[in-house]
């Protein structure tokens, strides 16, 4: 895996964590996956020849890249991009599915990574806050509409609800605010910043709108 | 495969909550297995009981010759009473059964009504049986236990006297009671308790009455359970000796409510079991007080 | 008023550069691409995670432990349990009080759990699935023991105790004062407190039970007061509980390296974690180093992270590994802390024109199993001030319950009090026949206002208060004097408008701040403040570059890390950070100025006070010789001393004074504590005005219009502020509309354990557009005016759509919070309040 | 066992291609195997470690399951299909809109992309003991926590409750009763059609399940006939909060008016018993009647009789009899709006 992570200078070059250690972490983090499923090794009883067995080394396409995991038969997305890709900018808040914080875009759908199982996006394109912005850095018109509101407080829930935006507005580009608050209503935010979210996302929307449309 | 499921309480404990519904399969295996030995015991070792001939002797004439016609064995309650406990039993055990076998309806209802008739039908039958019937003719005595013993003894081939002949009811009939009334009671018993659980028009539904602990709740159902299932392998071999030919003359009897006087001279002992004018004379403990139904 | 409202949105626009104007928040562009590390973004070397066994019963005693299953499996590295927990310590606070150790306190793990949720060990393995596996394969034996889950079946004649020792909390006893050291702190003390059947004769017609209280002040005459009423009330009123439910949950990871620990969680407070991380771990606070540089939420459950940070910790030194421990959402809302319910009982004796003459209230606190919260006493305290009776009684009792610990969350007590009292104020509006507005305007605070109990024969005063201000500004733009008088009802539709009062405590005082000027021209400024969104980690410090006169471009921020010698700060919880900081930014600014203008005099000649400060200068007064910024930070290296940090004041705190010296000759160093003069206690004031339509078929209802309009002082971010404003009022609506807990009494167990259970708002339980403004007149007792604005909105939100309700529904329909649509339509259903009143967690 | 409600347990995977190796992989496991569509309901089972598959089938790669195709004048849905497609398809909001409308009011954006109608429809109950993992009746156990003296029932059922009174969670479930659709059913011994009413059972039947699907069965498809098309529809879900909440109660009617009489209708409600309940009595009171506020006064009282209220539920019968009411009587918009 260290040399996908070479390969892929796109997963999220965190602040704190030198690349080095990061790579190590994901080491690290693999190696217990696979260590793991061995201990497990004998109450996991299929016949691999079976129709639709399925094997544990997947291929995934997560921003563009294609990344090779091994990944548990239980494993949700959530835990394979934040542990085994490194890209922690999806957050778990609840995992069952009632807060929106691990909102990833599936072939532009958002879906909760916490609630797919990794090998069911298998061949399909994965979206996540780390692949919106250019590879030079230039924000995402809709990340921007954060900066140009100042939106959000603690931020846990933000790129949930950017990935949301995001994916909402590929159906509906302009959107009122009510239709906004509709299309991003499966995203929980426990600071309560709605009213300055909305002015952030219709802002974005305004913003994507003057890309798009040049 | 267990004999009791178990499951975690809303306090992570262990608990019992049912038996292992499989036993039920077990019960009718038992019971048919049952029946199929003794059918073959019967017809291929049994000796027909030499008994017969010598017991009656001693028997004062004056006391056969009382004997009717028709000799009066089941009261109209009693046979009534036998009926409608049946028809209870089977119930009962058809709905719970039946469910458990894969065939669904809503059974809950039929099963506690029917639970209730037959809780009704046994409390008359005590009343019954303790004041106008003779309460003690179901009973085991010394005497049956002598006789179970020498024929126990004779069947194995050593020296012992000839078993007298029956007196109102042979020993294994009242074994056989003995072991209904067990797991009759049981059942009664833990349903009543569990009544409180389903919405009847008796209780207001409260499972936590009694303060019964989750424990105590699981072992009352699971007790139901085994009491169940060995009634259901009680009443197989009970339907089985109902329908033996040499034995539907005691169903004839249950149906009619007497039998012909030969075969009361050729299974019972008329001291034992004293009927017509004869049972108006002195009424030892052991005598009988039955009357000619009205 | 738009105009106005935007005037004061942008503060008074001429005074400032930089204080009162919106920007960009330099954390931010890590939020949005995903960048910023929370505690479980952080991976290490090797790093295992633990999972932990939790309290299935709502009380009992571990007997036996048999982990011999679990240890045997491969992965598994080790286990940690209470017996290996370091014993409670005392700690030291700011100016030398010693804070005795509360032996009956959470510790994070426990041998007695007292609540269902009470973690009894924690195991650490290779990953989280065999941990979690490993868990099951234990084997524990517990002793159950008595329980309660309500606080008045507890104060019954025979009722449960929650704990072995007792069911409410009292006073510890002082002991002897040692000479020439202040009086310890001593924690409460629990003690059985069990009521009579007589008090509990109103019980069943829904009157909260007044039985013997643990605690109780007077001020005024009470008896005059009522005889003076034109109309007593006499209302019962219960508030629900409610978790905190941060978006990111207590989550920790922990190592150690030689010697020191290294521990990664959320909190309120970066400066302020680290000697309780040291005290929690019995270990010197050199020997930890904390990093939090994004923290997902507080809300008064992160002050100084989590207890239970001690557990990662002593596992990783136990099994020699860095160890994460996630904490999932069901255990986040055992142990991730929750605001107390309040029952309240108010009698309030009210003039003809609505002046309240007396007012004797009773107040049960629902405390849960550990440490005592202070809502009760706080609950008091605020009522007092908001209403400004003639007289008034305050009892109070904290009682023990096997229910998740409580903490302060935003407004504690305040909420409650607020929330038990608006509608007892609206249905005497209505009686007597006094507009909403005007009644609470008549018994707002002003100026000094006094309020409290007595201490030393003298009620507490407030700094300032222009509440009046923001019901008379709130009510032109809300239009409420025309909404007041529109249809109420029309088919199956009622509509309601309704307003509040509010307020809370907004500042703190005696703080240090610290920064460089270095020989780049730039102003690097350290902050101890823990960040959680509210943005005044960043913006309390634009106050030094405002006067220090540097373009907000050539400041840096540092934060985040006890590493990266930070000063000592405020923690961010009760509205103390932007009035705290702000007045600790204007002293260092002024500490920085002074050394400026010493070293231009130094080096040009004349006094210091010749000198003037602006435009990245130090010069001449009226213009002449001076020199850049940088030129003097090159000086003050040279000069050094009290100039580059090598001379430290003697009075700021020692967290900061490490940090200085660490930093100290890299440029003109800065340093200074707030010693600003304070006349009265700071708080900070909020008029709410909601509109709701109720659907009389069906129950439910929609919140069509909310405006927050705030008393803070100085605005210092605008839309910072008015995020807080709308963020804590919707934390406040909230409890009106959902938000609680629910237990069943019999196995003393919550069932309400997911977000579709406990119901925190979503976008679209709140309007669409939601307004704010603030009054901007500033506090005259701190040198910016700025106070903090946390707390004050949060009971306002939640009254707000009380009395919105009760104008649309009439009086007859909840008597608690919340009021959801069931409880209306049961109520509309038999034309009388059909909610139980009492009985608590339904 | 110590219990712990985190991190799915280790089990196998399959991810068929088609339905016959799904049957094959059902039929082979029965009790071992769990039948995944969404997995929205599932993973909640698992992750709490109260429900324990070895085996997992997964039927999100399996095609003919998707989709949805017209059928002579009506449509066929794939079982699999998501609640946002069925919402979005043109032919459904133009002829079947009450089924966008329930659709669209189930949970949240990300859930209905992921969701399934035949997940929805078949989804387990939410009663909040159940859920819990308490030993009750449902759990195959001995009692029923959410009726007994200290019980909190708000949500749970007035009406058809036997033992258990949990309510099922489904806003499709309604919509289909009332659009008459037919459920395709693949089992061992073939395929099977049953009337969407009919896939429903109560307590009294099988207190374990929500709907007639042995293990090893396989819901394929559901199909709405022509006949209801265009008719006039009402869907009504209450709930507490906006998103993500399960309704407190829901009902869905189509209803064709002919010369100001009612002609046909069709009317169910949910979340007010174990099953959907189709409210027979109710449509054959108002047939022939006008669609006015007598007549859903009418239809109201009829709807609710034999209803009985638990300690915390009682609301529950006049928002059932306001429901059925506006139904048919039609909803009175404030003058203001």
């Amino acid at each position: 895996m260290a040399d996908h992570e070479k390969q892929n200078p796109d997963c999220s070059a965190p602040i704190l964590v030198s690349r080095r250690e990061l790579i190590k972490g994901v080491i690290a983090a693999g190696a217990v996956s696979s260590a793991s499923y061995l201990f497990r090794a004998q109450n996991v009883w299929a016949q691999t020849s079976a129709p639709g067995a399925v094997e544990r080394l997947v291929t995934l396409n997560v921003n563009g890249q294609q990344r090779r995991v091994d990944v548990m038969k239980q494993e949700t997305l959530q835990h394979t991009l934040r542990y085994k890709l490194g890209l922690t900018g999806t957050k778990l808040g609840c995992d069952r599915s009632e807060c929106g914080a691990c909102t990833v875009l599936v072939d532009d759908i958002p879906h909760y990574s916490c609630s797919i199982l990794t090998h069911t996006v298998r061949g399909k394109n994965i979206t996540t806050i780390e692949g919106l912005a250019s590879p030079e850095g230039k924000l995402h018109p809709v990340q921007q509409g954060v900066i140009d509101e100042q939106g959000f407080q603690c931020a846990f829930c933000m790129s949930g609800f950017i990935m949301a935006t995001v994916g909402y507005l590929k159906t509906n580009p302009s959107p009122t605010r009510a239709e906004l608050a509709h299309g991003i209503s499966g995203n929980l935010c426990r600071c309560q910043d709605y009213d300055k979210i909305l002015n952030a996302m219709m802002k974005g929307a305004e913003n994507l709108r003057k890309v798009t449309h040049v | 495969m267990g004999l009791i499921q178990w499951a975690t309480s809303p306090w992570g404990r262990e608990v019992p909550i049912h038996i292992a519904f499989g036993l039920v399969w077990v019960a009718i295996v038992c019971g048919a297995l049952f029946l199929i030995a003794h059918a073959i015991y019967v017809a291929y070792w049994a000796k027909s009981p030499e008994a017969a001939s010598g017991a009656t002797v001693g028997a004062s004439r004056q006391l056969v010759a009382g004997i009717p016609e028709r000799v009066p064995r089941h009261s109209f309650g009693a046979r009534l009473f036998h009926g409608v406990m049946a028809l209870a039993m089977l119930a009962l055990l058809f709905t719970a059964f039946l469910p458990k076998m894969g065939v669904r309806f809503a059974w809950v209802t039929w099963h506690w009504i029917a639970g209730i008739v037959l809780t009704v039908s046994v409390i008359y039958h005590l009343f019954h049986a303790t004041f106008w019937l003779d309460f003690w003719s179901i009973w085991p005595d010394r005497e049956d236990m002598e006789d179970a013993s020498r024929r126990v003894r004779r069947a194995l081939g050593m020296a012992a006297p000839a078993p007298r002949k029956f007196a109102k009811y042979p020993l294994e009939n009242k074994l056989y009671h003995l072991a209904i009334l067990c797991a009759g009671l049981a059942v009664i018993g833990t349903g009543l308790l569990m009544m409180n659980r389903v919405q009847t028009p008796f209780f207001t539904r409260n499972p936590y009455i009694f303060g019964f602990s989750d424990m105590t709740w699981g072992w009352t159902y699971v007790l139901h359970g085994f009491a169940g299932v060995v009634l259901v392998a009680l009443i197989i071999a009970h339907i089985y000796f109902a329908v033996r030919p040499e034995k539907l003359f005691i169903t004839h009897s249950m149906i009619y409510g007497w039998m012909d006087r030969e075969k009361y001279l050729e299974h019972y002992d008329p001291h034992r079991w004293r009927v017509g004018e004869a049972a108006s004379e002195s009424g030892s403990p052991g005598g009988s007080k039955s009357r000619v139904p009205v | 008023m738009s105009d106005a409202k935007n005037a004061t949105k942008n503060g008074p626009a001429t005074k400032y550069k930089l204080i009162g104007k919106n920007y960009v928040t330099p954390d931010l562009y890590a939020k949005v691409t995903g960048r910023s590390k929370y505690a479980e973004d952080y991976r290490a070397d090797g790093m295992l995670f633990c999972k932990l066994l939790l309290s299935p019963m709502p009380h009992a005693r571990v007997r036996k432990i048999d982990a011999s299953a679990a240890l045997a499996m491969p992965g598994v590295k080790g286990i940690l349990t209470a017996d290996e927990l370091p014993p409670p310590a005392d700690s030291i606070n700011d100016n030398g009080t010693v804070i005795l150790a509360n032996k009956r306190g959470d510790r994070g793990l426990t041998m007695e759990p007292l609540y269902q949720g009470d973690p009894i060990l924690a195991v650490a393995a290779v990953d989280e699935v065999t941990a979690a596996d490993a868990i099951e394969k234990i084997k524990l034996d517990l002793e159950p023991l008595p329980f309660v889950v309500d606080p008045l079946v507890s104060l019954r004649p025979n009722g449960p105790n929650a704990r072995l020792d007792g069911n409410v909390w009292v006073r510890g006893q002082q002991p002897p004062p040692q000479p020439g050291r202040p009086p310890a702190v001593v924690p409460p003390e629990v003690t059985t407190l069990k009521w009579t059947d007589a008090d509990f004769a109103e019980y069943n017609e829904g009157k909260l039970p007044m039985g013997k209280a643990t605690d109780e002040w007077t001020v005024g005459d009470l008896d005059a007061g009522f005889k003076n009423a034109a109309l007593v009330l006499d209302e019962t009123f219960v508030t629900p509980n409610s978790s905190h439910q941060t978006l990111e949950t207590r989550t920790a990871m922990a190592y150690w390296q030689n010697g020191k620990v290294f521990v990664h969680t959320g909190t309120q407070s970066t400066s302020q974690t680290v000697p309780a991380i040291a005290r929690w771990l019995g270990i010197s606070p050199d020997d930890v180093v904390f990093i939090s540089e994004y923290t997902g939420g507080g809300f008064g459950s992160k002050i100084t992270g989590a207890i239970t940070l001690i557990i990662p910790a002593l596992l990783a030194k136990k099994c020699n590994a860095p160890v994460m421990m996630r904490i999932s959402r069901e255990e986040e809302n055992f142990i991730g802390r929750g605001r107390p319910s309040l029952h309240g009982r108010m009698k309030v004796g009210f003039s003809k024109e609505g002046r309240i003459t007396a007012l004797d209230m009773f107040v049960v606190c629902d405390n849960g199993p550990y440490d005592q919260v202070g809502d009760a006493a706080s609950c008091g305290r605020i009522v007092s001030l908001l209403y400004q009776p003639e007289a008034m009684r305050f009892r109070y009792t904290t009682v023990l319950t096997n229910t998740p610990p409580r903490s302060p969350q935003s407004s504690p007590g305040g909420m409650q009090g607020i929330a038990l009292m608006e509608p007892v104020i609206a249905k005497a509006a209505r009686k007597l026949g006094v507009d909403q507005v005007t009644i609470r305007h008549l018994n707002a605070p002003e100026g000094k206002a006094k309020f409290g109990p007595l201490i030393n024969g003298k009620q507490q005063y407030v700094t300032s208060a222009f509440i009046k201000e923001a019901l008379e500004r709130g009510s032109e733009m809300f239009k409420w004097d025309e909404r007041k008088n529109q249809p109420k009802r029309s088919g199956t539709t009622a509509r309601g408008v309704g307003v509040s009062s509010s307020c809370y405590v907004g500042g703190s005082i005696g703080f240090d701040a610290l920064c460089i000027i270095k020989p780049d021209g730039k102003l690097y400024i350290q902050s101890g403040i823990g960040n959680l969104g509210t943005e005044s980690l960043i913006d309390v410090h634009r106050v030094a570059a405002e006067f220090i006169g540097v373009p907000w471009e050539k400041c840096e921020i540092t934060w985040g890390s006890s590493a990266k010698n930070l000063p000592w700060a405020c923690p961010s919880g009760g509205s103390q950070t932007t009035h705290a900081m702000t007045r600790a930014a204007h002293a260092v600014a002024m500490d920085a100025i002074k050394k400026l203008q010493m070293i231009a005099a130094h080096d040009l000649g004349g006094k210091p006070d010749d000198y003037e400060v602006a435009n990245e200068r130090v010069f001449r007064k009226g213009g002449g010789a001076g020199m850049s910024l940088a030129q003097a930070a090159k000086r003050a290296i040279q000069l050094g001393g009290i100039y580059d940090g090598h001379e430290l004041p003697k009075d700021i705190n020692k967290f900061t004074a490490a940090s200085a010296t660490a930093l100290a000759g890299q440029g003109l160093l800065a340093v200074a504590k707030d010693t600003y003069p304070r006349d009265g206690v700071t708080h900070s004031y909020v008029a709410t005005f909601a509109e709701v339509e109720v659907d009389l078929e069906t129950g439910q209802y929609k919140i069509t219009d909310f405006l927050a309009y705030a008393d803070v002082g100085t605005v210092i971010h605008p839309r910072a502020l008015g995020g807080q404003i709308l963020g804590r009022s919707t934390l406040g609506i909230g409890h009106a509309i959902g938000q609680k807990w629910v237990y069943d009494q019999h196995y003393g167990l919550p069932v309400a354990k997911r977000f579709h259970h406990t119901k925190p708002p979503t976008i679209l339980d709140i309007p669409q557009k939601m307004d704010w403004a603030a009054v901007g007149i500033p506090d005259p007792e701190t040198p910016i005016g700025a106070r903090g604005i946390g707390e004050p909105p949060v009971g306002g939100g939640c009254a707000a759509i009380l009395n919105a309700l009760s104008d649309a529904l009439g009086d007859e329909i909840f008597r608690r919070a919340p009021v959801t649509a069931d409880v209306i339509l049961a109520s509309l259903e038999a034309g009388r309040p059909m909610q139980e009143p009492l009985t608590a967690h339904i | 066992m110590a219990v712990i409600h985190d991190v799915m347990p280790a089990f196998e995977l399959f991810q068929p291609p088609t339905i016959d190796d799904a049957l094959r992989l059902l039929g082979q496991y029965r009790a071992d195997a769990w039948a995944m569509a969404g997995g929205l309901d599932t993973f909640d089972w698992l992750k709490d470690r109260i429900k324990r598959p070895k085996v997992v089938v997964d039927l999100s790669q399996i095609n003919e399951l998707r989709g949805i195709r017209e059928q002579n004048g009506g449509v066929e849905i794939g079982a699999t299909t998501t609640l946002t497609e069925v919402v979005r398809h043109p032919l459904i909001r133009e002829k079947f809109s009450i089924l966008s409308t329930g659709a669209e009011a189930a949970a949240s954006p990300q859930i209905r992309n992921q969701g399934t109608i035949g997940g929805n429809v078949s989804q387990d109950t939410r009663c909040w003991y159940y859920r819990a993992g308490w030993p009750c009746y449902r759990a195959g156990g001995n009692t029923c926590f959410a009726d007994t003296p200290t019980a909190i029932n708000r949500e749970h059922a007035i009406l058809g409750a036997d033992r258990c009174v949990a309510v099922n969670p489904s806003d499709s479930a309604p919509c289909l009763i009332a659009l008459d659709a037919k459920f395709v059913i693949r089992t061992p011994k073939g395929e099977r059609v049953v009337n969407a009413e009919d896939y429903f059972i109560g307590p009294g039947i099988d207190i374990t399940r929500m709907n007639i699907l042995q293990p090893g069965d396989l819901l394929t498809a559901i199909r709405i006939p022509a006949d209801w098309a265009g008719a006039q529809f009402y869907f009504e879900k209450v709930r507490d909060r906006n998103v993500w909440d399960f309704p407190l109660m829901n009902v869905a009617s189509a209803m064709f008016v002919t010369s100001g009489k009612i002609d046909r209708i069709r009317i169910a409600v949910n979340a007010a018993a174990a099953h959907p309940l189709r409210l027979a009595a109710v449509e054959d009171a108002v047939r022939g009647k006008e669609p006015n506020a007598a007549t859903g006064e009418m239809a109201g009282k009829l709807a609710i009789q034999g209803a009985r209220p638990l300690r915390f539920n009682a609301y529950k019968i006049p928002l059932m009899r306001n429901l059925v009411k506006r139904a048919i009587g039609g909803v009175e918009k404030p003058a203001w709006a």
